[in-house]
């Protein structure tokens, strides 16, 4: 435990540091719905991070990560949102592309990526949803063809919700290597470098007014033979394998920024009467409850509780979160009034107004609120699955 | 029992026809990405060729004399398709106050040019967001040799740009409240504010200016009852038009879902989605029958208890409204919350709406008072 | 407008008169989760009415009836139920099989079972459900065989949910009678006595102790040949038309007494404090709202308006009566607080725990609240079909 | 992080498999149609042979010493099968005011035979409605010669009928709070209660008596803090009875609607049915989260924080409880409100727990009140 709190005086002190002269701009920023915002001072933050060795710092120790363990990294994860450090641009490569490598990839794979990754110098994108598929994973009709000449793999069709595309570097693409398979079968796991001729971003005005995410057009666009990774076919298996990355520590931080959240409504409250509200306190109390059993209930999960009700509930996760969060948004916009509605300089109305609106993706991408449902009650309570169409 | 007559049946399906024409998603858009006021054409057509801003003025003035139900209907409409005119604020916000509390030639003047669609009005309360937006006054006149001195700001006045006449109640030197009627061309400042409901333009309003006494127009002051009847229409209106917003997103939201394939089948035939759309007709069943009940009621039945039923309209409304476009966005998957298709707008009018003349609680706390019969507890 | 308001000073007048005396016992009662409270006495409360021609006053005065408008109907009930009328032991006749014996019946048939009606002495219970069938009345598995010597039919199966079937005479049965049939076709429309061999009646008691239901068994049971309605073959669409009947004025009377609930809770929430509590506050006058939004939509729903929204609303009408009393139950306990578990001699307090847990059933008898939003999705909004399954 | 030890997960084993044999249906059905006052043989198992109220009970008064979680474990699991036995009563409610303000002769006592299992013991606070059961006393004792005398009447008391000891809160001349403890049998008048939930027992006491001064078991008189202490042990075994009747009921549900057949597909096949039974699980995981979050720091955080994380606990598990009981009923379809099926008893049980020690609205209200740290607003 004292250990623990010595670790956390040290993430304290390093943020304190660190997060501040030009990289104090950067505080609170970067999160719903601003994902896409100040790119290149948060890009020279993850080399700052790298150079702390705080990238990663989940990663063994060979890939040059720190090793922690995972009470280490939750303490990390709080510490770092606490100190109001700004959203990752370099999540996805840390967080899924990384362990996937770990776990999947060749040496030389490794040898060769992972660097860019942990030192904040290559930014990777990921290549999933497609327009007609959605959250229907197997229905993927992007193509890769082999180029017998070269050993290279030839990659036509469009991926969207790329978050971040237009900002990073590299992106992996699961697409289809076999003519006339469907479903899960002859998938492949591609690693593609996004600078390239047949490769085209365009990026996806949201609700909010920002762009964090992007369709992605590939005509005739090449992945190396090196950059398959596992074999041709594994992509289903490597693509399941990748999601679950995605359910880890990171939600404990992303708790942390919430509770930022719930704080300022308080804030605002008290400045603008709203407090004197019995439903808006009573909102609030509840919001505040909601929290904290999330709080409990990610900690049971990064537990090692096998436990046939633990395993089950940790199928709610992503539905909880994400409609808490969804319901805050409106709590916040419901405490400014009429407020609101209008866009002004206050950084922390702005910040609710962008948490409002995003949240309305939080409960869509990922897997909808209806999938999650689904899966809540076919894989956690055995209820018969839905059955496929044929349309 | 409760129908609409088949002239109001006519009105409403040749208003029905002419928005879907003309308040098309690409006319919206035209005004959201440009920052207009309004969409200048489309209010030409309404308020001079369609005359819908005579339907609740009296004959007398130039009006067609009818009633709140016609002008409900039209608000749902204009509601469903998220019409960018300052119809809402001429017709149920300024109109009723003028009719309420204005003089003889003040009405004569104003309602008149409002009946030949000459006019668009609106109202600078100072704070729109409650119950009684009559309550404080943000506004003072100062009486001066030829007039008043008007001094104060007012942080949001809806359609204000949209305006030819902003109608400014402000604070005598007594405390009484009067009503001045300012060219929107005679040198206030206005500052056109940001909005996320782009559908709906609002402006903040700062007065530092001399006016004529000819300016004043309220008929010997303004009372609570008269900003009381106003707003009851307002309210009402609002109500109407927030059914209408509901109704509009819930169809945009089946037409999408009946086409999309997920899983090779609809989404519309997913019964869990089958039943949170069928939930929907089911608010808008309430919603629609307490309006169109308050509407027929109001200046016929007890003004409180029609106050009351307005009230509940709004609370049925408002939580109508939010929801569908909360569903509509969420039913659209990864496109629901992109700029290129419409349920963000939808949702952004919901929230906006909300938060206008009291939100939930505070009408329920109204309806409260009086089921209670103990005027509210503190 | 004044001529219905001497109409309703009549019914006042002839309510306040007759309601009273050894009737005074009835007042309020027989509602909610009560329809078997008082049996003999209600009965006697029939003919009391009979005899001041107030029973089945909508019928054409040609069977009996006074001919009323559909205005006049709405105000009978209203006064009525705020004259505390009681709960009407004749409602099946009256409401169901009266206007569906107009409708279809013979001279003959009308001349024998319409006078037993208006006259409050023939009571008729109703046999839809099965057990296998529940909602599914294309599923109906009790069958009727053609006695060829008697032309009588011989009916064998068995009803569920037959309200007041142990206090009533006459039971109108929906059977099988062509062998081999499904669905819809082969189905026939029985008038049934009650007291024959062959007819078991077992309550079923409730959650909240009484027995208004009851399964009705049969066993070689006999309906004779003049007493089958309509054409053997054309049961389906006789029951489709006797359950149009349901939706009728007599909503209007059921809010009036949703109103005398709601003014209790109030009544009571002053004497024991819970007026001053918010939440409560907010509840009451939501359900206020509730209220009112379903009077006018009834008043919508009885108008002749074929407008399409309309026509779409009215088929939400059962979803929003059966859950808005649903609720109203469970705000009148929270209002009761500690004392809702506890049964006194309060006749407030039991009427409204009666009401609380009978309105559990509102949302399932007469169509569940799963099979209405059906209807509106599929029918109302003309969403596909839920599929029929194989087991 | 949080997960059960080794014990802790063998404890919830096999009491799980116990009651489901001891407990079941028909076993409660027995008590609930005969009217007893609770399931003897059941308690003596429970109580003698299982050693369950000897859980949390310190050492030296013979207990095992163990915490809050197993107690809350015990709680859910006798919560899922309704078992009708005065263990909330005598272990969550009455052995932690022993506790925290017993003198020492009286824990041993009391704990002592209440760990062994020889002992139900129950307090008659004046109104268990409140989140504050303490604030009001409804007896009154009168010191005499010889002893006290007790007058008053306590409207509602849990498992009095079951109980050997009632332990009863009384104000003294001087305002302060004693506790006493009264045998079963020592003459006070006790009327058992006609109640909804036949599966708890309730009865009303009257004391107009004189008790020896041994009756009296206080340690210098009960502060408010030393009550407080007391009841958030009783409000966390409290949610986490709600949370097992919440899944007991959620399983005789989806064991129901697995077999029972509408149109040809079992009602489980339904999507519709199937979203509402997901997120009946998500609202279990939220409030089986936060109980037992909130029972592992029980004692060790801070202790208003985890009495807010107990009221959060309270607001979960009653709304949980309650939607799962009222979707027991819903779809179980006709069957699902007849006295026959169980989902009624759930159901009742539901009811009543949520008016038990503060409802929703009084439990938000102390969270609130510390969250804007302002005391709570009147």
């Amino acid at each position: 435990m004292s250990d623990l709190n010595a670790f956390r005086t040290e993430v304290r002190d390093w943020m304190a540091s660190h997060l501040s002269g030009t990289f104090a701009e950067l505080k609170y920023r970067g999160g719903s719905g601003e994902g896409d915002v100040l790119p290149e001072l948060r890009k020279e933050w993850e080399r700052e991070l790298a150079a702390g060795r705080w990238t990663c710092p989940g990663w063994p120790q060979e890939h040059g990560g720190r090793g922690l363990s995972v009470a280490e990294q939750v303490a990390f994860q709080e510490e770092y949102s606490r100190a109001g450090g700004p959203g990752r641009i370099g999540h996805i490569g840390e967080g899924l592309m990384g362990p996937t490598l770990i776990a999947f990839g060749t040496e030389e794979q490794k040898k060769r990526f992972l660097p860019g990754i942990r030192s904040g110098t290559e930014f990777w994108a990921q290549g999933y949803s497609e327009p007609s598929a959605g959250s229907d994973f197997g229905n993927i009709k992007t193509r890769a063809r082999l180029d017998p000449v070269t050993g290279d793999w030839v990659v036509s069709g469009q991926k969207v919700w790329t978050s971040l595309a237009h900002l990073s570097d590299w992106i992996f693409v699961v697409a289809r290597c076999e003519e006339g398979s469907v479903g899960r079968n002859g998938l492949i796991f591609l690693l593609m470098p996004l600078a390239q001729p047949g490769v085209e971003i365009h990026p996806i005005k949201q609700i909010g007014g920002g762009a964090e995410f992007n369709s992605v057009f590939f005509d005739g666009a090449r992945a190396k033979a090196d950059d398959v990774l596992g074999q041709p076919g594994d992509g289903w298996k490597i693509a399941m394998a990748l999601l679950g990355f995605e359910r880890g520590i990171s939600t404990l931080g992303q708790q942390m920024s919430f509770q930022q959240e719930l704080d300022l409504i308080v804030e605002i409250s008290k400045e603008n009467g709203s407090d004197r509200s019995p439903a808006i306190r009573q909102r609030v109390a509840y919001a505040w409850t909601g929290l904290r059993a999330m709080r409990y209930l990610a900690m049971r999960v990064l537990s090692d509780d096998q436990s046939p009700e633990t395993r089950r509930e940790a199928l709610t996760y992503k539905y909880q979160w994400s409609n808490w969060h969804r319901d805050l948004g409106r709590l916040a916009m419901d405490v400014l009034k009429m407020d609101a509605n209008v866009v002004s300089d206050d950084p922390r109305r702005e910040r609710l107004q962008q948490m409002f609106l995003f949240a309305r993706a939080d409960t869509i991408y990922g897997g909808t609120n209806e999938i999650q449902l689904n899966i809540i009650a076919e894989q956690g309570l055995g209820m018969p699955r839905e059955p496929r169409g044929k349309l | 029992m409760l129908e609409f007559t088949p002239d109001q049946q006519m009105i409403r399906e040749e208003a029905q026809r002419f928005l879907r024409e003309q308040s098309s998603s690409e006319a919206i858009r035209l005004i959201v990405d440009t920052g207009a006021s309004h969409d200048a054409g489309l209010w030409a057509s309404i308020s001079r060729e369609l005359g819908w801003c005579a339907m609740a003025v009296p004959e007398e003035f130039g009006g067609l004399g009818l009633g709140a139900t016609e002008v409900a209907i039209l608000m749902e409409l204009t509601g469903a398709r998220l019409a960018c005119v300052p119809f809402w604020s001429t017709v149920c916000l300024a109109a009723p106050l003028l009719q309420s509390a204005g003089s003889e030639p003040a009405k004569a003047k104003y309602l008149g040019a409002i009946a030949a669609g000459e006019m668009a009005v609106t109202v600078a309360y100072a704070d729109l967001s409650v119950a009684d937006p009559a309550a404080t006054v943000a506004v003072k006149a100062l009486r001066t040799d030829g007039g008043y001195r008007l001094d104060g700001k007012v942080a949001q006045v809806i359609d204000l740009e949209a305006a030819d006449i902003v109608l400014v109640p402000a604070a005598l030197e007594d405390g009484a409240t009067a009503l001045f009627a300012l060219a929107r061309d005679a040198g206030q400042s206005v500052a056109p504010l940001e909005v996320l409901d782009r559908t709906r333009p609002v402006a903040a309003l700062e007065l530092a200016m001399e006016v004529s006494a000819e300016s004043r127009i309220d008929e010997g002051c303004v009372s609570a009852g008269q900003f009381r009847e106003a707003l009851a229409f307002a309210n009402l209106g609002l109500a109407a038009e927030q059914l209408g917003a509901a109704q509009g997103a819930h169809e945009v939201t089946l037409a999408y879902i009946a086409e999309r394939v997920q899983f090779g089948r609809t989404i519309a035939s997913f019964q869990a989605i089958k039943h949170r759309c069928a939930k929907l007709v089911v608010e808008i069943a309430e919603a629609r029958s307490l309006i169109f009940g308050a509407a027929q009621g109001l200046g016929i039945s007890d003004a409180a208890e029609s106050a009351l039923e307005i009230a509940g309209a709004r609370v049925l409304a408002s939580d109508l409204q939010f929801r569908a476009a909360e569903e509509a966005i969420q039913l659209h998957g990864g496109v629901g919350f992109t700029w290129e298709y419409d349920p963000h707008l939808y949702f952004k009018r919901a929230q906006a709406n909300a938060a206008l003349l009291g939100a939930r609680e505070a009408q329920l706390d109204r309806i409260a008072a009086s089921v209670f019969g103990d005027g509210g507890v503190k």
